[in-house]
């Protein structure tokens, strides 16, 4: 099994990851439905179908990518999403630049810097119901399976693993940040939005490299 | 859904062709595609003024661009903020080399654009301040006023900070002002039925028949309280205690602000203003200013806001400055 | 049904109240309660221009009393023309001995009404000269043109006959001028869902979702089609090709008036526009005069009219005069 | 069989036509909003409620109930009906005036001057599909009857039966008049609004008048 897999063999992953977005647009917006106003699916749509566009017809490779989804994010979704998931995207490909291929380490610096990204922005915690409960609770089970000398394999899998409880955990949370803060207990008992298309991004780049991986 | 539409996802570019095709004298098209500002008036420069917010709320917001209001505003998709690069583009189309002021509502989304906008600007050496409305009593307790929506109180803000702009005040004096509009400022609505966005194809919330939502936000954001639909009268007594518990308004002028959300005809928005001119009356205050129309809306859905502005001597003076635009217009004395 | 009313027989009344609340520079009561009029206003005697209809169209028609406008307007009940005993009073309360021009739409109720208002008049000495709205193209064939229903194009009417009587002309003068106006009026209208009439509790019509009604009146009367609902370009299509079939206009300035019939949200209507216009100068046919709002509604009905008006140097100058009401205002230049 | 009535016995018939169209308020509305705006109901019964209001408390005649009824659809009424009603009740009472009771010969006289109150204002046709429908044949075939010698109650009766006959005849007209005109061939298959208010309206005086006629 190799640990190692280069930026021009994942990039297929940035195209992967937007088509998941584009196919749960209507899930994305039924969340969002439950307690904010029902667009979330939408935007994220219309931004990562722009960006698929805007990568079809020529040679890129992953960090080339996920710049380009950043940018389009930024550029032309508005909301809460361009900013949030657009700097996070082009956090995320700022840690890839002048390398050739993704390792162990470099998943860490680049979960790293998506979270940091977000955080910086929206100042959201652990708790608060938003796309962090999924990205931070990620981010520490990656770096805690590399703590335990898992490889690149298990330790995004120990990552995928998170993301799937950390959405599940935003069910029992009461919005503290966005739309949904406004409700206040009355958006209990329903998941997050954004911790959706979170754990779906989180998912979907995983089994891309899992599968380059296994290979 | 029976709209007036082409493709579900372009209505906010299909519109913006029309709005300047029919306002050219108020409206003009920029570099980008998705601002609109006033076109050159060869008037002395002065600070510009700012706003933006996602669409289906028309008039608000490029429905206030216009003399004495808006300088330049930033479009998004329905209900969503535009984008960093769009405010970005807005504050270097209002700039004047005097400034410029962005007032704008308190959203998640708009918070972080904004942020990210005036970074961008710093660079290009525009400096840019910014004023956020939290006139929405229903979205945040008194000690939690900073998580507040702005609502339909934001056309008080615009017209203060436009007029204050206007008369050629500092960046710093137009913020002051707009400032203090928004913080004598309170609103609260209610909804009585849902909207459908376009490119949803059908409604993101319910409101059941025979209910309303008291609070309720401009994207059907849940308000306070369900209850059994009201005649107007109470609808009227129920906002004006909300407002009337949050600031301390008494014995002095008011502006009056019936928005109605959409859906809800006319002739039922005065029909609640008669309700809130007698009691506020009653309450020893008086409604100097007066706004009763479809000012801030949310595409088709039914309801009404009632926004109180507790007006001194200089928001009187700002509230009575001419203006002109889609939204708001007021004649020179 | 979700409304912001009280008991649903009195709704008429009990928004009068707020209207006068809401307008005392442009709106006070009368001894009937169902006639408002302008304040009085020390200006020299004019002309006085009356028009009436049935509540539930606001704007229409209370909205377009106002300097440069309508001096007296009777009320009726929703959907319904106001009394023949309302339109005297009217008479009667816009009379500055000068003569007074009824400027009214074409309904079977608002001819009888008006018919035995005018007789009344006579007898106090009172001359009242009427033009009868009849641009609703969808409403009869061109040989029965007398048939048809007046709609938006009344505003236009309105507009021209106001702005004469504000220059001083005579009665004549001003009947003239308002026929004239509408005699180069047509319009037409797309209804997308029904309304409901508050003291019927459900509606009175139904247009099927997924379904519009092309040439629908006012009050749901049914149109000339009903068809799977088109892009909204396909609607600019069918509606201007009705219009232009019908009064040969070409080469020319026109004013469009593009009016919203209740809870279309204003970003459709824009939408609308940017293909009218477009489509109008594919013709050679320049928008001159640009009127997009809800400015002649049927309470919460969705839907637009198309009014085009072809414009002389007459009928320009009259809609660029200064004008100032709830539904219009047009700025001093 | 008595063949005369007093106005002051009749007086109770004003309130009985109120009352029915009162009653029958939610049934003409349905049937205007087949081919009109769904309002006949909504007009007819507030004036003819006000009506009865003001005829309350104070003793009135026959003459005086029509004329209260005629005042105030004419004062407070509006749409077609104020006028069109509001005449035809007030001309109805011209032709009580001076009398003491009404007999047959009275009855033709008011009849009459219903039927030219509309006519005179509404120019409306037999088979224009409106209120004339039922009025014109209802005055007819009452006079018709009074030709061939019939008594009061007779004359009536065969009133009534026109009316009713006149009322389903609107069935298959197609509307040439009102708001309903505009319809064209899409008007045909229902009754109209006004023809069914001014049958109930014959039909209860009719009725008012044979059961004190049979007393
Ligand atoms: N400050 C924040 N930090 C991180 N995520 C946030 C923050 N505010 C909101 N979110 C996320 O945004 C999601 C909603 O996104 P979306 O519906 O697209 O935007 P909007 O709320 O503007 O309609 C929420 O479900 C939440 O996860
Ligand atoms: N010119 C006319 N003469 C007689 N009856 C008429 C005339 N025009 C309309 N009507 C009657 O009026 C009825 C409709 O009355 P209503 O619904 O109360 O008024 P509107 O049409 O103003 O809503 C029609 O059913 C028809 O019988
Ligand atoms: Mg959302
Ligand atoms: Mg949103
Ligand atoms: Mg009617
Ligand atoms: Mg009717």
């Amino acid at each position: 099994m190799s640990e190692s897999i280069t930026l021009a063999d994942a990039a297929p992953i940035a195209i992967d990851i937007s088509k998941a977005v584009v196919a749960a647009r209507d899930h994305l917006s039924e969340i969002d439905a439950a307690t904010g106003d029902g667009d979330h699916g939408i935007n994220m749509a219309k931004g990562f179908k722009l960006a698929i566009d805007r990568l079809s017809g020529k040679p890129f490779d992953l960090r080339q990518g996920f710049a380009t989804i950043g940018d389009t994010l930024l550029g032309d979704i508005g909301g809460s999403m361009g900013p949030l998931y657009g700097s996070l995207f082009t956090e995320m490909a700022d840690t890839l630049d002048g390398k050739e291929a993704i390792d162990r380490d470099g998943f860490t610096a680049m979960l790293r810097a998506a979270e940091a990204a977000i955080v910086d922005l929206g100042a959201a915690k652990v708790g608060d119901k938003t796309l962090i409960d999924v990205l931070t609770p990620s981010r520490e089970a990656y770096e805690k399976a590399v703590g335990e000398n898992k490889d690149f394999a298990g330790a995004l899998t120990a990552m995928r693993d998170a993301a799937a409880a950390g959405l599940e955990s935003t069910r029992d949370m009461v919005a503290k940040l966005g739309r949904a803060s406004r409700l206040g207990e009355r958006s209990r008992g329903v998941l997050d939005a954004g911790a959706a298309s979170c754990e779906l991004i989180l998912r979907t780049l995983a089994d891309g490299l899992l599968a380059r991986l296994a290979a | 859904m029976n709209r007036v539409i082409n493709d579900p996802d372009q209505v906010t570019e299909d519109s913006l062709q029309g709005v300047v095709r029919a306002h050219p004298d108020l409206l003009v098209a920029t570099d980008h595609p998705r601002v609109l500002r006033r076109p050159s008036s060869g008037e002395a420069p002065r600070v510009g003024i700012v706003t933006g917010g996602g669409s289906g709320h028309e008039p608000a917001f490029l429905g206030y661009v216009g003399p004495g209001l808006v300088d330049a505003v930033a479009v998004g998709e329905v209900f969503a903020s535009p984008t960093a690069k769009s405010f970005h583009a807005a504050f270097r189309e209002a700039d004047q080399g005097q400034g410029v002021a962005c007032l704008y509502g308190n959203y998640a989304g708009d918070n972080m654009n904004v942020k990210m906008a005036v970074k961008l600007a710093a660079k290009d050496d525009v400096t840019v301040k910014t004023v956020v409305a939290n006139d929405d009593v229903a979205s945040a307790t008194p000690d939690e006023a900073d998580k507040r929506r702005g609502v339909a109180g934001e056309i008080i803000m615009w017209k203060a900070g436009g007029a204050r702009a206007a008369e050629g005040a500092s960046l710093d004096e137009v913020i002051a002002s707009a400032q203090k509009a928004i913080d004598n400022t309170r609103s609260i609505g209610i909804g009585l039925s849902a909207c459908t966005i376009p490119a949803n194809g059908k409604p993101n919330f319910t409101i059941d028949n025979g209910t309303m939502e008291v609070g309720i936000g401009h994207h059907g954001e849940h308000g306070i309280a369900v209850l059994p639909v009201a005649p107007a009268k109470e609808m009227a007594g129920i906002m004006l205690e909300k407002i009337l518990a949050d600031l301390p308004f008494g014995g002095e002028d008011v502006s009056v602000l019936i928005s109605g959300l959409g859906a809800t005809p006319l002739m039922e928005l005065y029909l609640l203003y008669g309700h809130v001119d007698e009691m506020l009356r009653a309450h020893n205050i008086t409604p100097r200013h007066r706004f009763v129309g479809n000012y801030f809306t949310s595409l088709e859905m039914m309801g009404v806001s009632v926004t109180l502005t507790r007006v001194d001597g200089e928001l009187d003076r700002l509230l009575r400055a001419p203006a002109r635009s889609i939204g708001l217009s007021v004649f020179p004395a």
